[in-house]
């Protein structure tokens, strides 16, 4: 029995710093709570739209929980969003890892009365109230290739280097991006699949380098997801070739600066995540108002928005495209 | 009498338990009603099976003295292969419960060739089956990619969905499915002649031999059957889930392993009970649960969840060292 | 004779509801080859490991070497004082060089912080040169047979310049050559002036050499005795309380064959090997550790299987690859290593003794039938008289001469044909061999044919009905054991 | 004598290293390089100094799947003291290698103390420890590295021009892994501790005998790999100039799959710093030749896992057969 008690004062011994640690964050009643959830915590990008999400959980004066899995595992979030359920939010906001995984769980929250919105990756338009995208995916990859040709011309050999091969909004806009090049841009010759990094950049660093040796031609490289440009860019200035081959991408200005500074990434083009979060965050709040977004309506802090004519996918704007000349002037 | 029950009570599951209400406990005391709420409590049946399943099939490979690295990539390639049949089917007009059935043969089938393969390299090549998973689990994922190109395989019958999310009484069809693989690993493991074979294999494979044991065909049954136990989950997964992709429940396959342990089987084979294993899933489950509804940051989870597989382990140590 | 070098006061150790030692004191001195005798679980394994460090005694006790008190003895310290062990299981290390198992200590001794290749060499061929031995230096030790460890540990020992060698059972598993050489070699480095504290079972081992003896019973120190002063009878009756010897057997010439090897042959094992085992007859196998004997047995029971040659049983041709196909067949295997390769140690006598029967103690859906598992377990506890009568007793916690029975237990209850036994006392003391001497005698009586494995020609005179004797891979001669003597025997071996 | 012996035991591993070199040769001769050659280093000196390590304790018979989180956690110190404290060289090797080596030791005192199985005892800290550095840093990069410590990381040694014109060199973080392989090695080959490790991996009961303080070894062979594990930070960050807390995920099976592909046995006593390096090397080659060989993105993982596999396969046929054909007794 002794050993039982022993045992049990350890725990409490355990736990007690989390309910200390914990306590502050302890929901508020009768307040109106939002959840925004992210494909996973703990990455730049998803990070910065976290302080969004929380400022205009402020700017409000709702309660704004911003949690997601530490890994992007459409398992885990499922998991996570239904634990959610449990505990009586008002709204979810998710960026599903995997759509179709969402559905079910989704589905189970607007049962229990709770509004579902999208944001940064769209989930099943079936189940969704409002559906928020910082931008049209199919413009934003024609913009990405529009981008390519601009720094290397619309002839030569290129490559792509990926975050992750199943990463669904990754592969929407290389779709995009080479369906349009086939058409616009006829002269552009992909040498091989999109290389996949691991979402990392040491590992888009060492892929690049092997690319840059097997296709001796190469005259430019897109990278899709944050940290890929970064380590194709790396690649390119340590081979001393940033003049020779291009390096385009989606990356975010400030960890980008020391690349963009030399050119070894020529332009990086993303959207202000922070600003990402803070319109999921509004929109949802005004989505429990029963307030529809408007086309052209006019978002403090953010902008002006569009909307399609469904009346569910808002639509941030255009991205920001970043260059040696211009990315000190961004904070994100 | 009384002494039979301070027995349990001393026993590791006895002290499991105890760590799983005290836990249960503390969850309901940081969320006032609501991780106690009827929803909760449903809810946490639907997620804990298909962690559990994965759980037991982790820990009967680790009494054999083995580990299964693949165990989730082998989960995932079969559902990716049975939807895919499934999806076809469904999208071709067939009958919605052929095709359901059709699938679930299919990601069993696919997951006994995994078995089949992790069986042969490990119990009659001889590979160290740390090692012999681990390629597997590489190679498993490169197939799973191969054939999704990288997106989920969707559009599953509507019959599919309500295994993972139907309930008969009330009770989750998951939670049911669960119940009867814990009691048929309990039979398996701790009432069969492989089972007592495995648990012999896993403290001396060369007594087993002497003794007539067929080990190598048992350790390849092993594998065999952990991976049919990874398909069913599988199955709960794609069915939850609503579709399958090969990065489906990577976060469980170290979990899995962190639970057979915490449920006191011996990481180097030989020991350890079903009802410990599915003890220690309950307290991950509650601890994820609970903080999550709570609302700590994710990462501390992973503190805590951390924390406690060491301070049981150390707890263990000292209480063996002392009745030594 | 010598001064005296270690001192032995009141020494007592007490382990949870065991008092393993208690008031053990006497001397050794230098130059002397002492034998420390008693059964198993009488305190010797205990006393060694206090003086070797890895025990600490209990308040009170004093070990006093060249006149300085030895305290709070640790294995480096002990080590350090020129008090090595060589253990029964060698202690070596597979996966290193012969050189570094036999002169690796010697660094770990004098604090070293790097190791010396060179010296390492040199010790090494010293000690080696001491044995007489020629062996590779750089094989890794696991790749040597059995013999030439203990060899290797015994070099080691050498190496590490002992004041107080002990030695643990060293002739287990040497044949008698070897033994003699061991023997020179002991006489030798008591000549030196080296303390030998010597352990064994074999009594004509310790007169052999022994000058004086100290005897142990029941953790209790019983006496010290000079070599003239005792005989056998006199010490067996003093280690054990009452007299035993090995009864010898009226041997049987039986006539019905029941398994019959024919030619048996694989390379680098052994070569044309032929022989009969009878219904009811015990059959000795014997020779030099090293002959072949286990390759054998292990070839019958399809651990090795053969490269050519013929098996049959009862006179239909048996061909079997693997131990299953044996047990199915019949034939059952004990084997030497009783710790590793006989018992499951972490597991209960049930378990154990189920192990061979779990097809046929379990029903068709293949569940296990626990009643039937236990009264199974409780007849043979009952029949071989395995102490304590607790069918959940773990394996590692039984005297050796427990475990054995409840290895021969688990062949039992397979209802085997042919029982084959490698060195089936090796390890166990005198009054439970002479018990495992007359349950396979009842076997044999019962019909079993029995293939016994044994280095110990008096073991084998005693119980066999014929012998084979072995040496380079082959059966040497079969002979009727009616009337012969170990000399008959050894000649052959050799 | 001796020599012979190391060789066969290497022989196979170094065989298969030679034939897929040789494949990837004929498919595209760039692989045989210099410059290729001076790639593949660069991009894995993390890699394999912390497969030094790792041998060390797979030696010991332990394994240690904490390393990719320690290093995390170490790359995230050294990040901030190179900004907030110094950027002198010696006082940042000196910060990473102290918590690098710390955190080892906790690892050391679990397993030698309290006698944790080393899976499960590293499974416990690298959960503790990722968990604390992603709360504490939310998976937010450093940037702003001071310039001198990036100076520093791009110097390189024996510097040569191609024909093309472009300088390359041996990247100075070389100097980290030369050392790092000859005190490994000087250690296992030379010291008594060193040989302890060996021992206590084949005999751990036989090695307390002869007197070696198994705890005390565990330690140290779990400080030691902390302390490379800081020193292989300070290389990642001079390679990488920015800090990214996630970058490591995943990285601890690919340290251990480098290892044992090298012919080091996860139940301990059998490993060589040759080996080790060979299997580093097959490894790097493998994944390098990926691209060179222009084989399809999806069959990549594919690949990888078979070659795995079957050269782990190949390998025990051989021992086995060794094995088999084992002379037992002198045959007259």
């Amino acid at each position: 029995m002794k050993r039982v008690l022993t045992v049990l004062l350890l725990m409490m011994f355990c736990l007690s710093f989390v309910v200390a640690n914990g306590s502050q964050e302890v929901a508020v009643s009768d307040e109106i709570t939002i959840v925004v959830m992210p494909k996973l915590v703990g990455i730049p990008y998803f990070n910065a739209s976290e302080t969004g999400a929380i400022q205009a959980g402020k700017d409000l004066g709702i309660n704004v929980i911003y949690t997601g899995p530490t890994t992007p595992d459409a398992a885990e979030q499922v998991r996570m969003l239904e634990d959610l359920i449990s505990k009586g939010v008002d709204a979810i906001c998710v960026a599903p890892n995997d759509a179709a995984a969402m559905t079910p769980v989704l589905m189970k929250a607007k049962k229990a009365g709770i509004a579902v919105l999208d944001w940064d990756t769209p989930a099943d338009a079936s189940v969704v109230d409002l559906s928020i995208h910082q931008i049209d995916d199919r413009e934003y990859g024609e913009h990405i290739w529009d981008l390519l040709v601009q720094e290397m011309g619309d002839t030569g050999d290129y490559a792509i280097v990926t975050g992750g091969l199943s990463a669904a909004n990754l592969n929407t806009w290389i779709d995009a991006g080479l369906a349009y090049a086939k058409k616009q841009y006829p002269g552009l010759n992909l040498v091989t699949g999109k290389v996949p990094t691991d979402e990392k950049q040491q590992v888009a660093y060492q892929k690049t380098l092997d690319l840059i040796k097997a296709y001796p031609n190469l005259k430019g490289v897109v990278g899709v997801s944050t940290p890929a440009p970064l380590g194709a860019a790396q690649a390119v200035q340590e081979k001393g070739m940033k003049d020779s081959i291009a390096v385009v991408g989606t990356s975010l200005p400030t960890d980008s600066g020391p690349y963009l500074a030399d050119e070894s990434l020529r332009v990086g083009t993303l959207w202000d995540p922070a600003k990402l979060g803070y319109l999921t965050v509004v929109m949802a709040y005004n989505f429990l108002n029963g307030e529809k977004p408007q086309d052209g309506q006019e978002i403090a802090n953010v902008g002006k928005i569009s909307v399609w004519a469904d009346g569910r996918t808002v639509i941030m704007g255009p991205p920001a495209d970043f260059t040696k000349e211009n990315y000190a002037s961004f904070s994100f | 009498m009384k002494s039979g029950v301070k027995k349990l009570i001393v026993s590791k599951e006895g002290i499991l338990f105890c760590i799983f209400l005290f836990v249960f406990f503390l969850m309901s005391l940081l969320s006032p009603g609501r991780f106690l709420s009827w929803y909760n409590l449903q809810s946490m049946a639907y997620q804990l099976p298909e962690f559990g399943i994965l759980a037991l099939s982790m820990m009967i490979v680790i009494v054999t003295g083995g580990i299964n690295l693949s165990l989730t990539y082998t989960a995932t390639l079969s559902m990716i292969v049975g939807g895919m049949v499934m999806a076809n089917i469904s999208a071709a007009g067939g009958n919605g419960i052929l095709a359901v059935l059709a699938g679930i043969v299919i990601m069993i089938g696919m997951a006994s060739l995994c078995g089949v393969f992790n069986g042969f390299v490990v119990a009659y090549i001889g590979v160290t089956p740390m090692l012999a998973t681990l390629g597997a689990m590489t190679l498993f994922e490169g197939i799973s990619l191969n054939i999704t190109k990288g997106g989920a395989i969707s559009g599953f019958p509507f019959e599919f969905l309500m295994i993972g999310s139907g309930t008969v009484l009330g009770i989750p069809i998951p939670m049911i499915l669960f119940i009867l693989i814990i009691v048929g690993t309990w039979l398996f493991l701790e009432r069969s002649k492989m089972g007592m074979s495995i648990y012999m294999i896993g403290c001396n494979p060369k007594v087993a031999l002497y003794s007539g044991v067929r080990v190598k065909r048992i350790i390849f049954q092993t594998y065999l059957i952990a991976s049919v136990l990874a398909a069913i989950a599988g199955v709960l997964m794609a069915s939850r889930y609503n579709s399958a992709k090969e990065s489906y429940g990577s976060s469980y396959l170290l979990q899995a392993v962190a639970a057979s342990v915490l449920g006191g089987t011996n990481i180097s084979g030989g020991e350890g009970k079903i009802a410990g294993t599915v003890i220690a899933v309950m307290i991950l489950q509650v601890i994820s649960s609970g903080l999550n509804i709570f609302g700590l940051n994710r990462y501390l989870t992973n503190v805590v969840m951390g924390g406690i597989l060491i301070v049981v382990l150390t707890i263990n140590f000292l209480t063996e060292k002392r009745s030594k | 004779m010598g001064r005296t070098l270690v001192e032995i006061e009141k020494i007592s150790k007490i382990f949870p509801g065991v008092k393993a030692l208690q008031n053990v004191g006497f001397n050794i001195n230098t130059g002397e080859i002492h034998a420390l005798i008693g059964e198993n679980g009488a305190g010797k394994s205990t006393l060694i490991k206090i003086l070797s460090g890895v025990y600490q005694p209990e308040a009170g006790g004093k070990i006093t070497m060249n006149g300085k008190v030895l305290e709070e003895l640790t294995p480096l310290e002990s080590l350090r004082n020129g008090i090595v062990v060589i253990y029964q299981d060698f202690s070596l290390f597979p996966n290193l060089s012969v050189m570094e198992n036999i002169a690796l200590g010697h660094s770990v001794e004098k604090n070293d912080t790097l190791v010396s290749w060179k010296a390492m060499e040199a010790i090494a061929a010293d000690a080696l040169d001491q044995l007489g031995l020629i062996l590779d230096f750089h094989v890794p030790l696991g790749e040597l047979s059995v013999a030439k460890q203990q060899l290797v540990a015994i070099a080691r020992a050498l190496a590490n310049n002992a004041k107080l060698l002990i030695l643990d059972e060293p002739t287990s598993s040497l044949s008698k050559g070897e033994v003699k050489k061991l023997f020179e070699i002991m006489l030798s480095l008591k000549k030196r002036g080296i303390a030998l504290l010597f352990i064994s079972h074999k009594l004509d081992e310790l007169f052999a050499v022994s000058d004086r003896f100290t005897v142990l019973r029941d953790g209790q120190y019983i006496g010290t005795y000079s070599e003239d002063e005792l005989d056998d009878d006199q010490l067996i009756s003093l280690m054990v309380g009452r007299k035993i010897e090995y009864t010898i057997y009226p041997k049987n010439k039986k006539e019905e064959p029941l398994l019959e090897i024919q030619n048996f042959s694989k390379k680098g094992n052994f070569q044309d090997i032929n022989f009969t085992l009878h219904k009811g007859e015990i059959l000795g196998l014997t020779g030099l550790v090293g002959a072949g004997r286990t390759e054998v047995a292990q070839a019958i029971f399809g651990l090795n299987p053969v490269d050519e040659g013929t098996m049959l049983l009862d006179g239909a041709p048996l061909v079997i690859n693997t131990p299953d196909e044996a047990v199915k067949a019949g034939i059952a295997y004990v084997p030497e290593n009783r710790l590793q390769e006989g018992l499951v140690l972490r597991k209960s006598i049930e378990d154990n003794i189920s192990l061979s029967v779990l097809d046929s103690i379990s029903a068709n859906n293949g569940l296990v039938d626990l009643t039937l598992k236990r009264s199974l377990t409780e007849k043979w506890m009952d029949q071989l008289g395995i102490r304590p009568n607790n069918p959940q007793m773990l394996a590692s916690k039984l005297s050796g001469g427990n475990q054995q029975r409840v290895v021969i237990s688990k062949w039992l209850a397979t209802e085997p044909r042919v029982l084959i036994v490698d060195e089936p006392t090796n390890g166990i003391d005198i009054g439970a061999k002479s018990e495992i001497h007359q349950l396979l005698r009842e076997l044999a009586a019962s019909g079993l044919g029995i293939l016994v494995i044994s280095s110990e020609l008096p073991e084998i005179l005693a119980i066999a009905d014929r012998v084979a004797v072995m040496r380079h891979g082959r059966i040497i001669t079969q002979m009727f054991c009616e009337g012969l003597n170990q000399e008959d025997i050894m000649s052959k071996a050799l | 004598m001796n020599i012979k012996s190391l060789k066969i035991k290497e022989l196979p591993i170094l065989l298969i290293l030679l034939l897929l070199s040789l494949i990837i040769t004929i498919a595209n001769p760039t692989f045989l390089t210099v410059e290729n050659f001076l790639d593949i280093l660069k991009s894995n000196l993390v890699l394999a100094m912390m497969a030094l390590g790792m041998l060390m304790v797979l030696l010991t018979g332990g394994i240690d799947v904490s390393v990719a989180s320690i290093i995390a956690a170490v790359t995230v110190i050294t990040g901030q003291s190179l900004i907030h404290f110094s950027s002198n060289i010696f006082v940042t090797i000196l910060v990473a290698c102290l918590s690098g080596t710390l955190m080892g030791l906790v690892n050391g005192l679990l397993i030698a103390k309290l006698k944790i199985p080393p899976i499960v005892a590293t499974l416990g800290t690298m959960s503790v420890i990722l968990g604390l550095v992603l709360y504490l840093t939310n998976g937010a990069w450093i940037t702003g590295i001071p310039d001198s410590f990036i100076e520093f990381g791009r110097i390189t040694l024996f510097s040569f021009e191609l024909v093309d014109g472009r300088t390359i060199g041996f990247p100075v973080q070389v100097l980290f892994l030369i050392p790092v392989i000859f005190l490994t090695w000087f250690i296992l080959k030379k010291t008594v501790i060193g040989r302890g490790i060996y021992a206590i991996g084949g005999n751990l009961e036989s090695a307390e005998r002869m007197g070696f303080k198994a705890d005390r070894i565990l330690i140290f062979v779990y400080s030691f790999e902390g302390f490379l594990i800081g020193l292989a930070a300070v290389v990642h960050t001079s390679i990488m100039r920015q800090v990214d807390p996630n970058a490591f995920l995943g990285f601890e099976m690919q340290v251990i799959a480098a290892v044992v592909l090298g012919g080091a046995s996860v139940l301990g006593g059998f490993g060589s710093v040759l080996g080790t390096v060979i299997g580093v090397s097959l490894f790097c080659v493998i994944n390098n030749g990926l691209i060179l060989m222009h084989i399809p993105v999806f069959w990549q993982k594919i690949v990888v896992g078979l070659i795995i596999i079957g050269s782990i396969s190949i390998d025990m046929i051989q021992k086995q057969r060794v094995e088999k054909n084992k002379i037992r007794v002198d045959v007259e």
